[in-house]
């Protein structure tokens, strides 16, 4: 049990450098987006797993578990803000790039410094 | 025991990030993040977080893979050959990843009992929701009243969202437009679309009616405004796709975008303020009606209305600006 | 009134947050810009009442939808929020009164609704940082300014905007999803979000790995956010492509808004807790503050494009206000948060100039601005009086503040001799790089079929008004000290 | 009582998610999505009465609308970008 | 009468387990596209079949098994359509399968 706990932690350790080496190294803007869209989902997991409770359920409270146990509801609801974030974020990258594209033609990012040179 | 498959399915997730940065293909890195967030959602749905799992399963895998796919129709579908530098950033990345693991022994216990996060604030929020707005989903409570200014936030980071990309793009097509010969609703389509159209057609009230369902049944079950507002989208954004974008644009017009767009973040900040004309703080619903309990829930279900229609009219404007730009 | 005045910390987010979704439906001539100026200088006027009552010693507390603290969302304004909130909705104020000509050239009639509504969502954003005393709530409003800024500056005329407002997207959001990986590990280990309750309830776990794991990740977002130096790569081609208008506004406030953040999560959340955390903070914060000048400094001497030398001197002067908070002394702070407020001024008068140059001459570059000073005398006269302001001619609000960060480096010992020297050295730098403008503008002969006139009347006389402003300021800088030491010595714990 | 369905449901999608990533044309991936959504929503159905939450179905029933939609925003986007010009190497 | 319910689930959602550990090994191991969709399709239809009616036994007569007929009948309409629509994009993009290689059509190299 303990083991499984410290995985969902390192799953969040290494799905942030996933993301963020997708990010630094790739040159391509879209997969730039994605990488930063995984970034974020790493972010996701961490306050999800906080929540958590030994044997609680999922914090909806109908008759049949009133006095049962409850998983925390606080960080749910900050991910229900931060996932619509991270959507907003990559609707706005996106319409960034396709400018990019029409402007000059190409998305990757050597070849845009190229042109600008 | 389902601690178990949580282990395979993060698993699964860690191979889907790898092949996801790996892929050379953007299309297929595109798919495989539709995949990702559905995974990521049934392990939402294991960690007991219904909701989020909707809203990830509803907004991750429906409308960003829509979306991307629609960005990808217009810019390149392969990714150049990677530079050279890549072996230094890797060996820094998987260092930073290792300290990022030893420092993460130091968390407390997963999921036990005594950990600080389950004493503080977790406790009150479930049991004042019984007794000051009484409806079973402790989550939307949480979402709509206790942290209401939190949400108001969340509906203009949407709002502006959607706003950027109308500056970014307009709603005139873009000079790819034109060298697109194939427009979305031509005839030679429709050999091939004929079975996909009848079915769509067939099924698309239903999600509309499902969307309305998740729409309302924020109190009593897993559902809310940001989850039906892109469900309701992406039947929508189906319908554009089966019968083609304008005729989609002839069911909901721009202007009329525009005003669900305005319309929805202006009545949940309506509904905010009628807390200070009745003499209360801003956000506070009880006052909205003389039972405090009666008002929380109108308030609840009037901002998760206003939720619902901003987030759909800015999925919406947003898909048409990319499908107007480059005939997606 | 009285009632109404109880709400005004939460009216000062939602006033232009609310006009947002109005803008975009009106689309006369100028009435989304009438509308947007209205709000702006409604929530200066709100901010001016807020200092105003925090000068007269009120503590502001607002708990929205009226549940208490650490359960509900609490707004608090102290002196440090009302100074910054003075910086905030003034610098937008003046930016919408003089842009309305500069913005008809860079954006088309039928995007300024857009644009006005993504203007006022910016101001919003950033008041409700400053307002907000929850930890999470920062993150939101970091999110929605942030996205605004994308949307403004995209709407530069030049198509370089375009690559570096995605670099600026890309390191802005891993900057944000840091300070929430940062929230998240805090949150972990207390249990709350409140900034007070927080503070409060670290003490018994402050030797933990994740609350040293989140001090880390806290200070490089907010690091990243606010452009300290060697993270600040994406600010210089940010505001050398974004609308004149918006670099502005965005200059005046924008990475200070950050600064805050960090200021305020360090010295009352870490500082009194985790121990050696000052000593780290200064560790850290000290060398990168005289990299970011010295290195600023000597690259807006050598850059030809205008706006460009006057972004990387932002980013030297953002060295001056950290090297300020890095002193750990209360005369450190206060030099600090003066910096804020005089930097703003000194900065917003030269981008307005600069403004005021962009109408008439389209490429802003050392050699094409010859001569400029006979064709537009007032606004080389603005300009010069803005960069003594700049530099820290006694007389002008820079030298307020270059003098309080004298005496607070005299004060911190030591190496407090090397501070003032490099202090000393960075604003003959500074001599340097407005000497080279002031000297292309006055001492050259420009080309003869150049008919320029001089810039159009309100953008010229809100720059003036700015300049004078700067004057005012560095003869009586009675509010600003004040406020400025209020918050020092709220920071550094001593209840004043 | 579903382990034995939950562990099926799993390693097929194990094995989906192998033929996404080694899949050589476009269109395999396409099958391997598909596949994954389908199983999914089973997976979802049969967590939400392993965990005894009945309730929680509209999830799965969520999720199979979603993944009907995303295949054919696939297709449509293949379907476009192969008319258009199918020798298109950038 | 209980314990008939549940060995009745139980060996039906087995049966369904089967069912779907076929398909994807197959979809896993046939030579091509068309082969693969036969495989997948399945893990689409037989499967939900088997599945959703052992766990409608388990639910009884409620709101939950209504929800799951909704479920059975969405994925027996979709399956079989997205299959079609995947097949004739396939086939329209010129992705003739292997065995039929003799007739001189150019394999798209996609």
């Amino acid at each position: 049990m303990e083991l499984l706990g410290l995985y969902y932690y390192w799953v969040f350790a290494i799905l942030l450098m996933i993301g963020l080496y997708a990010v630094i190294v790739k040159l391509n803007l879209i997969k730039k987006l994605i990488g930063l869209s995984l970034f974020q989902a790493a972010v996701f997991l961490l306050y999800i797993t906080m929540g958590k409770l030994e044997g609680g359920t999922a914090p909806i409270v109908t008759d049949a578990n009133a006095n049962g146990l409850f998983s925390n509801p606080l960080p749910q609801v900050l991910i229900l803000t931060a996932i619509v974030v991270g959507i907003s974020t990559m609707a706005l990258g996106l319409g960034i790039v396709i400018r990019i594209k029409e402007e000059y033609g190409t998305i990757e990012e050597d070849e845009i410094q190229e042109i600008d040179k | 025991m389902t601690v178990i498959f949580g282990f395979f399915l993060l698993t699964l997730l860690l191979i889907t990030a790898v092949a996801i940065v790996q892929s050379q293909n953007l299309f297929v890195s595109v798919m495989l993040s539709g995949m990702f967030s559905l995974l990521l959602a049934v392990n939402f749905f294991l960690l007991d977080a219904a909701d989020v799992a909707l809203t990830e399963a509803a907004v991750g895998a429906g409308i960003s893979t829509v979306l991307l796919l629609s960005a990808l129709a217009i810019t390149a579908k392969h990714e150049k050959a990677p530079s050279s530098s890549r072996v230094g950033a890797l060996i820094i990345v998987i260092i930073a990843t290792l300290v990022l693991i030893y420092a993460t022994l130091g968390n407390p216990q997963f999921a036990d009992p005594n950990a600080p996060v389950h004493q503080h604030v977790a406790p009150w929020y479930l049991d004042k929701t019984a007794e000051a707005i009484d409806i079973p989903n402790v989550v939307t409570a949480v979402l709509g009243s206790f942290r209401g200014y939190d949400t108001l936030g969340e509906v203009f980071v949407v709002f502006t969202a959607g706003i950027g990309v109308l500056f970014l793009l307009g709603t005139q097509p873009g000079p790819f437009a034109q060298s697109n010969p194939f427009k979305l609703t031509d005839p030679k389509g429709l050999r091939h679309y004929l079975i996909p159209r009848v079915v769509g057609r067939m099924l698309i009230p239903f999600i509309l009616l499902f969307g309305l369902y998740v729409q309302f049944h924020g109190e009593y079950g897993p559902g809310g405004g940001f989850q039906a507002g892109a469900l309701i989208a992406a039947a929508i954004i189906l319908f554009a796709l089966l019968e083609g974008e304008n005729s989609a644009l002839k069911v909901i017009p721009r202007s009329v975008l525009i005003g669900l767009i305005a319309g929805g973040a202006l009545l949940y900040g309506v509904v905010g303020l009628f807390g200070i004309f009745l003499g209360s703080n801003f956000l506070d619903y009880s006052v909205l009606s003389s039972n405090p309990v009666k008002g929380q829930q109108m308030g609840l279900l009037i901002i998760e209305a206003g939720v619902g229609i901003t987030v759909t009219g800015v999925l919406l404007s947003i898909f048409h600006a990319f499908a107007a730009r480059g005939k997606f | 009134m009285t009632a109404f005045h109880s709400h005004l910390p939460v009216l000062q987010v939602i006033v232009p947050m609310l006009t947002a979704p109005l803008v975009i439906l009106l689309n006369q001539k100028r009435l989304p810009w009438i509308v947007a100026t209205a709000a702006s200088l409604c929530a200066f006027a709100i901010a001016v009442t807020l200092a105003m009552s925090v000068m007269a010693g009120q503590t502001i507390q607002y708990s929205l939808g009226a549940w208490p603290a650490p359960w509900g969302i609490e707004l608090a304004v102290d002196a440090f929020s009302a100074l910054m909130l003075l910086v905030v909705t003034g610098a937008s104020s003046v930016a919408l009164l003089a842009g309305a000509q500069s913005l008809d050239k860079d954006i088309e009639h039928h995007r300024q609704p857009l644009f006005y509504a993504a203007w006022l969502l910016a101001l919003s954003g950033l008041a409700g940082i400053l307002v907000t005393a929850d930890a999470f709530n920062i993150f939101v409003f970091m999110e929605i300014s942030s996205l605004a800024s994308y949307v403004l500056i995209s709407g530069g005329p030049d198509k370089r905007a375009l690559p570096a407002v995605f670099k600026y997207l890309v390191m802005g959001t891993i900057g944000a999803t840091f300070y929430l990986i940062g929230v998240g590990l805090i949150y972990m280990m207390t249990g709350t979000l409140n900034l007070a309750d927080m503070a409060f309830r670290i003490e018994d776990v402050a030797d933990q790995t994740p609350i040293l794991l989140a001090a880390g990740f806290i200070t490089i977002g907010l690091a990243l956010k606010a452009a300290i130096f060697p993270l600040h790569i994406w600010l210089p081609n940010a505001y050398t492509y974004a609308p004149n208008m918006v670099t502005v506004f965005l200059a005046a406030c924008a990475t200070k808004v950050a600064i805050y953040v960090l200021l305020r999560f360090d010295f009352f959340v870490f500082q009194p807790n985790l121990v050696g955390h000052d000593f780290q903070f200064t560790f850290f914060l000290l060398p990168l503050s005289l990299l970011a000048i010295l290195v600023g400094s000597s690259v807006a001497i050598f850059e030809p494009k205008l706006k460009r030398l006057m972004a990387w001197s932002s980013v030297a002067q953002i060295g001056y206000i950290t090297l300020g908070a890095s002193l750990l002394s209360v005369s450190g702070t206060t030099a600090s948060v003066l910096h804020i407020f005089n930097h703003s001024l000194a900065k917003g008068a030269l981008f307005l100039v600069m403004a005021c140059l962009g109408m008439r001459i389209a490429q802003l570059r050392i050699d094409n601005i010859a001569g400029i000073a006979q064709k537009m005398p007032w606004t080389m006269a603005a300009f010069v009086l803005a960069g003594l302001s700049l530099i820290g001619v006694p007389g002008t609000a820079g030298f307020i503040s270059k003098w309080y960060l004298i005496t607070a480096s005299f004060e911190s010992g030591a190496m407090g001799i090397a501070l003032v020297v490099i202090i000393l050295i960075s604003s003959l730098m500074a001599v340097v790089y407005i000497w080279r403008i002031v000297e292309s503008a006055y001492f050259r002969q420009p080309e003869e079929d150049l008919v320029i006139t001089e810039a159009p009347i309100p953008l010229l006389l809100m720059t003036w008004v700015v300049v004078l402003m700067n004057v005012y300021f560095g003869f009586a800088p009675g509010v600003p000290i004040e406020l400025a030491t209020g918050a020092a010595e709220l920071l550094h714990g001593q209840t004043p | 009582m579903y382990y034995v369905v939950t562990f099926a449901l799993i390693i097929t999608m194990a094995l989906a998610l192998t033929r996404a990533i080694l899949g050589p044309s476009v269109y395999d991936r396409v099958l391997a999505v598909n596949m994954l959504g389908t199983k999914t929503v089973l997976l979802l159905s049969v967590i939400a009465f392993l965990m005894g939450r009945p309730d929680f179905l509209d999830l799965a029933l969520a999720y199979a609308l979603i993944n009907f939609i995303g295949v054919f925003a696939v297709l449509e986007f293949f379907r476009n970008r192969a008319a258009k010009q199918p020798e298109e190497k950038p | 009468m209980e314990l008939f319910l549940d060995i009745a689930s139980w060996i039906l959602m087995s049966l369904g387990g089967v069912f779907v550990f076929i398909g994807g090994l197959g979809a896993l191991r046939m030579p091509d596209l068309y082969t693969r969709m036969h495989a997948a399709g399945i893990t689409d239809s037989i499967a939900p079949i088997l599945i959703i009616p052992g766990l409608m036994l388990q639910a009884g007569l409620t709101l939950a098994s209504v929800k799951l007929l909704a479920i059975l009948v969405f994925l027996l309409l979709t399956g079989p359509t997205a299959s079609n629509a995947l097949a004739s994009a396939a086939l329209l993009a010129g992705n003739r399968s292997e065995q039929v290689k003799s007739t001189a059509v150019p394999e798209s190299e996609e």
